[in-house]
């Protein structure tokens, strides 16, 4: 999930788009609509793939709507995508009072789109927001430990925490948009959700429904009006229509680009593909919660061994991905490196007739979903295929994404199943939601490492919190808990 | 005539709430929605309470009594994705698809009439032979092909037209071409078939003893027996344009009701799936109780009765 | 001498169905002269009605040819005409009535509508005009109401008075030869009753011919002056209606008549002729009729009988043979009416 | 017998009379030969069976074989006729064996929703009164869905997959079936013939079975032909929406719904399952409306 | 001969609704409307009318064909108005039908072998072997052969069609056969064959007709006595001699009258009736000819006539032959 500086990727991507424009420039090519080749690009229109839900912030999980609404609302804090860190945007300083308290420093001079003054009440509204029950927000059980948030002077805000909350910096911000209070409470929240009001560099426009969103720059944006002054998301869900419409130069950029299209897009001269490491990981689970081999750990280290991770890189994805070995990525800030299991399919045989069972006579089912991660179908047709070399049937089951993900929350889940899971920036929400008994995104489950996930999570110390995520990633390696394939690389067409 | 009328009237009642009825307990059937609007990591209070919501834990038939008794006053309750009232979601979608078919509705009859006349009248010549050849063939073509091929040459390869999204008429012609593409191939069909039965007709040789000649025969007489027919059938495909576009909508991007539903369907968007099965059961309905009216005031014989 | 409106000399029409080609009309000669009422008589499938719409220039176009011979109507070859001439003298000069008035009517234009046609074709009149042209004719037919049926719907009407309707559209243009296709067939007896005598009435009061085509000997009785029988796509017999009432010649002829009812005595064995009409496909050298002929000698199987002349009765069968006919008058057969 | 009846001659009475099934299916193809739009219909039918029964044995390749060196090849390339897709699948051979999983759902799905329709449109129309109305109603609702809407719905609730697919295709089909035959059967009912059979005393039952079933075969099958190649299309669409039959099972739609990623870089992906699609539909619809023009001239379309 | 009573119907009536939307009365069509009549064994018993009269409607009353909406239908004592279906169904075998249209009325699909096997199975008389023997003697009774056994409908003319039509209606040897216009669809050398045919076979097997029949000529060369009905009312039964000679009502008689000429020379006074035959589901009041009769009275339009008997079981229904006037009125008709 891409949650962080979006903005700051369009820009960053935008250098390499007028990089383009001025080349093509002299090829009197001008298909590009709305940009005069010479000068700088000032409008620029994004495909997605869907709408957004809605337009008010905190509320929607989806990270279709969290990306566009970015534009037009600012977070407190956000995250460096490349390094995990965090950097501030309209807090300037948190810190953690005590295990139940903590104290926020806000940036002062900030404005409204509506010329309204940003300030602590803002934040305060914005939190309650999430916990008021009337507002149903997506977000609220991840709020629910939040008691109480105070309002200390007009730039600092304290908030106050049921229990211990670690990770509560995280929730600020994973989740937190802030809105204006006025404006909500004045027009009330089915008109805000149509007509959103933020701090953001974007200002609402228009919105028309399954068709197009349409921000312009916010003049007086804290940071500096932006240079792009009207940005517009258009939602094409076919890939191939929004591949056209990119090529046909109705479209300035727009994500999740099949990896075997990339060379269509370069191969146009005035397009370029540009990757950006995504937080979220991409795994094959193995099923613990079905009565099966998978129960059996020594299968799943079979697996483990049989399953190449860097072919199915390199054939499927065509590399664009980076390889993981463990249960989290590079950019957790809990990474350790963890020995993995090399490819070895003679070793995987012999572990399986170990464990009792024939690889010939194994048959397996693997369910995926379609077009909900890169290559995910094919990924699984060639894991089958890799599985089959040393004997074991695998059945490929192709779900429609709802269907899938219905299935996973009833563990209704066969043998295997492949997931994504993202942002995995956070060791924590990452371990905690897969390899608990509660959480069935992984399926699997053992008892005394969920005894230690508990434990591990309540720990205030830095250090302590940081050597038990340590000793747990190398026993879910040991255990074979999944089989982990790669952190997802996000392939833009600018 | 006036009690007809009534009847009919009823009748587009009663089957649009069976179809809200039987659609209502379909969804109720496919399981509940919260995997996919709850966060991963919501806990089991968060997720009951929001089956609570959505009314899921009481038994069935209170379910189904409070939903009528909603529904039928317009409220089918809230998207679960935005929390706006889905109705007006849906409603928002309308123009939009009712741009799209009713445009390519016009297409198909603007070509399809005059082609289907001239092919039973120059029955078996080389020109009727080429556009029976073209109908057979147009209803062989899958319509999301047709768009896609439509997208490569026109929007990918030559850059004239749009490939997708809504605004202006250009944006307007693909879609309309492919969503055109059947109905002008199966009206054509109909439309030389039915004037072949017509010519046939004992009046026909009547008016043509009497030294009418061909052209007015095909033009006045002949198309004017055929016209009640033909209505019965744009009629019905009318209704299957509106909620039928459901692959073109999604092709070409087009903001209407088809994709709404199409996305609701995979988001398990029930309400707006509620919604828009009631608004599309109700035009249907309609429109074929406003045809059944044409149909009386084209022919006389129930007109007068 | 008669002036003859209608000549159909040698008429040969061909049809076409699939790679099959069929020949229902093997050599028509008839007339019809002016004032007159001819009755075309025969069973279906004898090409009687082929025949008149042959006249009609209504054939199918794509499927049927007239192979040869000639019709001449005014003494013009109307034969081969093209479309848009045969357009000038149909429901102007020529003018038709079909058997069946429920169908034969558009259900979707009211009478006036449909009246106006052919005067909007061949007459040039003003709106007015035409509506009192129609109205005056409707009155002729012996519709009442004329003035509320020009607005109503075909479906409004029964059918005796559709049947009126159709003739009044025949009527309007006054034209000089009017063909009536079993013009009474659908109706029940009462109504067949008035419309013949409407029939009549109209034939004289416009100076018309009526070319009359019907399978009903009584009703050829009732109307006619000359009559025309047909056999298997040949005209077997011709005579003025009293001689050939009192002396029918063809044996298809004396066995039609012999076969009704009412010529028979009550609860007694009806004369029938045997077996059926040959299929146009079957028909070969010889006689048409020799098949089923009671009197079928072995000449009738090997050549085709030309039309023998007596005075104006003309048959078409070996029997009349000059030669022939001196035997006969010694011995049998002979057939008497009751 | 006493009574003398006049003797009938005539010249087909001594002609010997053919076998019966033999002349039959000598007329089929006479019948066949002459229109030549029906026999390439016919053509293509025969052609697409003998795939479905013998394409295993004579596809090239593994269709479900990925062969990651060898992906997106175009046509004629490496020994493969149309190129393989983006796992390094044999299109070819995904197509011929694709030809078998259209095969199967138009015909599975003909069988179920024909007998269910016309079991409903026989006790409809036979049996009249409330449970008449009560059906009809039924088939009123669902004619107010558009046909492929029904069948999305449905299958996002049952899942997807092969038999979900045909199950939904059913649901969706029956009433075109139950409609049609309740009108044969209203009019078969009025049929002088079958009055004539109660006359002689045949009972219900009897009359149902003897006389009303055999004829509607004739209507039976002219729908069934005509609506194989709607389901075909159908389900394309289905699967290329991703509700339909699911990867890798090589299913025209979904090789389409795979390809279209491709349709900038390779082209072959999505023109050759479109053009079987195609061309299927085409074949069973000429064929189709041959049989309905030389089985029922009433019905004629042309 | 000793006259005996085969069948007799008292009251007969058949109306149908037809539904005229949710507010307005349905409307009732009378299609028979109150006939009785009785056929005694072994005679031939007309009914005749025009287009509409519900003549083939009592017909298919009297069978059952359609529901009667009440009266009474007593044949050989037992009322099959009443009768429970499958009884009714075994009654079958000693009543059977003969269609108008030979066409119509033989299943396409059907070989005439299966056709004609139908009723003796259905009947289960004989067994199998039997039952081929009798089928093959029946066609050669109706002049065809067992060459045409396993030929289709459509393989044979419309006289022999006809043919077959009647063999079925005469196999299981009823007594009583329905002729519903047998020889109106026929060209007039066929209908001669089939009238003779019809003939034979009354002798042969002393089968009673009930003979319907819309064709006066074909009425009076075969039937014994006739009933003419107008409206869905009988308005005069007769011995069909009597009834030609000396008509009553004056609908038989412009019937009658209508009836075009046998030779061009015959003079023929014609009583032409003013339009058409009123709809039966709004039947004038009074009697129901009155509109189009003649001689209508004032009584007419109000009152209903009853029958007036005359010689010899010949009755009409009209106010002319009432009480004292009888006399007056009965010589201006002759004048």
């Amino acid at each position: 999930m891409k949650k962080n500086a979006f903005f700051l990727l369009v820009l960053s991507l935008l250098l390499i788009l007028s990089a383009c424009t001025e080349g093509a420039a002299g090829t009197g090519d001008s298909k590009d609509k709305g940009n005069s080749a010479t000068t700088e690009k000032d409008s620029i229109v994004i495909a997605f793939e869907a709408d957004a839900g809605t337009l008010i912030a905190n509320s929607d999980v989806n990270y279709v709507t969290d990306t566009q609404i970015r534009n037009i609302y600012d977070a407190l804090i956000e995250r460096d995508g490349k390094t995990g860190e965090f950097i501030p945007v309209l807090a300037e300083e948190w810190e953690n009072v005590d295990e139940l308290t903590w104290k926020l420093k806000l940036k002062e001079g900030v404005k409204f789109h509506n010329g309204a003054d940003f300030d602590a009440n803002s934040v305060k509204y914005s939190i309650d927001y999430i916990l008021d029950d009337a507002n149903q927000s997506f977000y609220k059980s991840r709020w629910v430990d939040v008691q109480e948030v105070t309002v200390l002077s007009p730039y600092e805000v304290q908030i106050k925490t049921a229990k211990p909350f670690p990770s509560l910096i995280q929730r600020i911000t994973e989740d937190l948009l802030i809105m204006e209070p006025g404006y909500v409470e004045e027009v009330g929240t089915d008109e805000a959700a149509k007509k959103p009001v933020g701090t953001g560099a974007y200002k609402f426009v228009e919105w028309s429904r399954d068709n197009y969103l349409k921000l312009e720059a916010f003049e007086d944006y804290w940071n500096g009006t932006p240079k792009i002054k009207h940005l517009e998301f258009r939602y094409i869900p076919e890939f191939s229509s929004r591949l056209s419409a990119f090529l046909s130069g109705e479209v300035d950029l727009f994500k999740n680009i099949p990896v075997d299209s990339i060379g269509k897009i370069e191969s146009d001269g005035n397009s370029k593909v540009a990757e950006v490491a995504s937080a979220r990981i991409n795994y094959l689970a193995l099923n613990t919660f079905h009565d099966g081999p998978m129960k059996d750990e020594k299968v799943r280290q079979a697996l483990n061994y049989a399953v190449d991770v860097d072919e199915l890189l390199e054939a499927v994805l065509n590399g664009h991905g980076t390889k993981m070995t463990g249960p989290l990525a590079v950019i957790n800030t809990a990474y350790v490196e963890t020995e993995g299991y090399d490819f070895d399919p003679e070793k995987a045989k012999s572990m399986l007739k170990e464990a009792g069972y024939d690889p010939e006579s194994l048959e397996l089912t693997l369910d995926t979903p379609n077009g909900r991660y890169p290559m995910d179908s094919q990924v699984a047709q060639a894991i089958a295929a890799q599985l089959q070399r040393i004997g074991v049937k695998v059945n490929v089951q192709v779900n429609e994404w709802g269907a899938h993900l219905e299935k996973i929350r009833n563990r209704e889940m066969k043998d295997m199943f492949i997931l994504g899971w993202g942002p995995a920036f956070d060791p924590q929400s990452t371990i905690e939601n897969l390899f608990t008994e509660v959480a069935p995104y992984s399926s699997f489950y053992d008892k005394d490492l969920e005894a230690k996930i508990y434990e591990t999570n309540a720990l205030f110390n830095e250090d302590e919190r940081f050597k038990g995520y340590e000793e747990l990633q190398h026993s879910l390696v040991e255990k074979a808990a999944w089989v982990p394939l790669w952190q997802q690389a996000d392939l833009y067409a600018v | 005539m006036l009690d007809y009328v009534i009847k009919r009237l009823i009748q587009v009642v009663v089957v649009v709430l069976l179809a809200l009825t039987v659609v209502f307990f379909l969804i109720r059937l496919s399981g509940d929605p919260t995997a996919l609007f709850l966060p991963p990591d919501a806990p089991r209070e968060q997720i009951e309470e929001f089956r609570e919501k959505l009314g899921f834990n009481r038994p069935l038939h209170i379910q189904y009594g409070e939903f009528m008794v909603n529904a039928v006053q317009g409220d089918f309750g809230q998207s679960l994705r935005s929390r706006e009232d889905a109705l007006p979601i849906v409603l928002d979608r309308l123009p939009a698809t009712f741009q799209l078919a009713i445009s390519s509705l016009l297409l198909s009859l603007l070509i399809a009439i005059p082609l289907g006349v001239l092919s039973a009248f120059k029955r078996n010549s080389v020109f009727d032979r080429i556009s029976v050849a073209f109908t057979v063939l147009g209803q062989a073509v899958p319509s999301f092909w047709l768009g896609l091929l439509l997208i490569y040459f026109f929007a990918a390869q030559l850059h004239i037209l749009p490939s997708g999204g809504a605004g202006s008429v250009v944006h307007l012609i693909l879609p309309m071409i492919t969503l055109a593409a059947y109905s002008v191939a199966r009206f054509t069909r109909f439309t030389r078939s039915t004037m072949l039965d017509v010519l046939r007709k004992d009046y026909i040789r009547t008016a043509k003893a009497s030294g009418v000649p061909t052209f007015r025969l095909v033009g006045r007489y002949a198309l004017k027996n055929s016209l009640i027919p033909i209505i019965t059938l744009v009629a019905l495909d009318l209704g299957t344009l509106l909620g039928g576009a459901v692959i073109t909508e999604v092709v070409f991007a087009w903001p209407g009701i088809g994709r709404l539903l199409m996305q609701s369907l995979m988001n398990r968007d029930f309400p707006i799936v509620l919604a828009g099965v009631f608004i599309i059961a109700l035009i249907y309905a309609v429109i074929n109780f406003v045809a059944d009216l044409l149909y009386a005031y084209v022919n006389p014989q129930i007109r007068v009765k | 001498m008669l002036e003859k409106i209608l000549q159909v000399n040698d008429l040969r029409i061909q049809f076409k169905s699939g790679k099959e080609t069929v020949q229902p009309i093997r050599g028509v000669n008839f007339h019809v002269n002016r004032g007159e009422t001819l009755g075309i008589v025969g069973e279906s499938g004898c090409g009687k009605s082929v025949t008149s719409l042959s006249v009609m220039g209504l054939l199918p176009v794509k499927s049927s040819k007239i192979v040869s011979g000639e019709i001449l109507f005014n003494n013009r070859d109307i034969s081969r005409l093209n479309e848009k001439e045969f357009r000038k003298l149909r429901g102007n000069e020529i003018s038709m009535i079909f058997q069946e008035p429920m169908t034969s009517l558009n259900p979707v234009f009211t009478i006036g509508e449909q009246l106006s046609e052919p005067l909007r074709q061949h007459k040039k009149m003003s709106k007015s005009e035409t509506r009192k042209t129609i109205i005056t004719v409707l009155k002729q037919v012996g519709l009442p109401r004329a003035e509320q049926i020009i607005d109503e719907y075909p479906h409004q009407l029964s059918g005796g008075m559709r049947q009126r309707v159709m003739i009044s559209l025949a009527l309007l243009c006054q034209p000089k030869l009017m063909i009536a296709d079993e013009p009474t067939t659908a109706l029940d007896v009462t109504i067949q009753a008035q419309i013949l005598e409407l029939l009549k009435d109209i034939k004289t009061k416009n100076d018309m011919s009526l070319m009359l085509i019907t399978h009903d000997l009584s009703v050829v009785a009732e109307m006619c002056d000359r009559v025309v029988v047909m056999y298997a796509g040949e005209v077997v017999e011709e005579a003025e209606v009293n001689e050939l009432f009192d002396r029918p010649l063809h044996p298809y002829t004396q066995g039609l008549m012999k076969s009704l009812p009412s010529n028979n005595e009550r609860k007694s064995t009806l004369f029938s002729i045997q077996g059926q009409v040959p299929k146009p496909s079957e028909i070969k050298e010889g006689c048409v009729f020799a098949n089923r002929c009671p009197f079928a000698f072995e000449k009738c199987l090997a050549e085709t009988p030309p039309a023998f002349k007596k005075g104006e009765h003309i048959s078409k069968c070996w029997l009349q043979e000059p030669a022939l006919e001196e035997v006969k008058h010694s011995g049998e057969p002979s057939i008497v009416i009751s | 017998m006493t009574v003398n009846f006049p003797k009938v001659p005539h010249a087909a009475n001594t002609q010997p009379l053919k076998s019966k099934k033999q002349s039959a299916v000598a007329a089929f193809f006479s019948n066949l030969m002459r229109s030549w739009t029906g026999m390439l219909g016919f053509l293509i039918i025969v052609l697409l069976l003998f795939i479905s029964i013998f394409g295993q044995w004579i596809v090239p390749y593994d269709p479900l074989l990925a062969d990651f060196g060898k992906k997106l090849l175009p046509p004629m390339t490496d020994g493969h006729l149309l190129g393989t897709d983006q796992l390094g699948r044999d299109i070819f051979s995904r197509i011929i064996l694709g030809a078998r999983i259209s095969v199967i759902i138009g015909v599975t799905t003909v069988l179920i929703a024909g007998t269910f329709g016309t079991i409903v449109g026989i006790i409809s129309g036979y049996f009249r009164g409330w449970i008449d109305v009560i059906l009809m109603r039924i088939v009123d609702v669902q004619l107010s869905f558009p046909f492929i809407l029904l069948v999305l719905v449905i299958n996002a609730i049952i899942g997807t997959g092969l038999r979900n697919i045909i199950i939904s295709l059913a649901i969706g089909g029956w009433v075109i079936f139950a409609r049609v035959i309740r009108s044969e059967v209203l009019a078969l009912r009025e049929k002088e013939f079958i009055i004539a059979s109660v006359a002689t005393g045949v009972s219900r039952i009897g009359i149902l079975f003897k006389h009303i079933l055999p004829n509607l075969f004739t209507p039976i099958i002219i729908l069934s032909s005509l609506q194989i190649g709607t389901y075909i299309i159908a389900e394309a669409s289905v699967s290329f929406l991703g509700f339909g039959v699911q990867p890798p099972e090589p299913a025209w739609g979904n090789m389409l719904n795979e390809g279209k990623d491709y349709i900038f870089s390779s082209w072959w992906l999505i023109t050759f399952p479109g053009i079987a699609i195609m061309f299927t539909a085409l074949g069973v619809n000429l064929f189709g409306d041959w049989l309905r023009d030389t089985l029922d001239p009433e019905l004629k379309g042309e | 001969m000793e006259s005996q009573v085969l069948l007799s119907v008292k009251n007969l009536k058949k109306y149908y609704e037809i539904p005229q939307g949710m507010f307005k009365e349905k409307i009732l069509v009378r299609a028979v409307d109150d006939v009785n009549f009785t056929v005694m064994k072994g005679e031939t018993f007309a009914l005749v009318g025009e287009s509409g009269c519900g003549k083939s409607t009592t017909g298919r009353t009297i069978l059952r064909l359609v529901e009667p909406t009440a009266g009474e239908v007593i044949f050989k004592g037992t009322n099959l108005a009443t009768l429970p279906y499958d009884q009714m169904r075994s009654m079958r075998k000693q009543m059977q039908m003969v269609f108008q249209d030979p066409y119509a009325s033989l299943n396409p699909k059907k070989t005439i072998r299966q056709i004609l096997m139908e009723p003796l199975r259905v009947h289960d008389k004989f067994d199998k072997k039997e039952r081929l023997q009798k089928v093959i003697s029946m066609l050669q009774i109706v002049g065809l052969s067992e060459y045409h056994l396993d030929r289709y409908p459509h393989e044979f003319s419309g006289g022999q069609r006809q043919r077959i039509g009647i063999a079925r209606a005469v196999i299981l040897q009823p007594d009583f056969i329905i002729a519903d216009e047998p020889v109106s669809a026929l060209d007039v050398s066929v209908q001669s064959q089939v009238i003779n045919l019809m003939l034979e076979l009354q002798k042969e097997f002393g089968l009673t007709y009930l003979f319907i029949s819309h064709d006066l000529s074909v009425i009076q060369h075969m039937t014994d006595r006739v009933a003419v009905m107008y409206l869905g009312k009988i308005v005069e039964i007769a011995e069909t001699e009597d009834l030609f000679n000396n008509p009553k009502h004056p609908y038989t008689q412009a019937l009658l009258s209508a009836v075009p000429v046998k030779h061009p020379k015959e003079e023929k006074s014609r009583i032409i009736l003013k339009g058409d035959v009123p709809s039966p589901a709004n039947p004038p009041s009074g009697c129901t000819f009155h509109p189009r009769c003649p001689f209508a009275m004032e009584i007419c339009k109000s009152v209903m006539p009853e029958p007036t008997e005359f010689e010899k079981g010949h009755t009409a229904n009209c106010h002319l032959y009432i009480k004292n006037e009888e006399e007056i009125k009965h010589a201006v008709i002759y004048s």
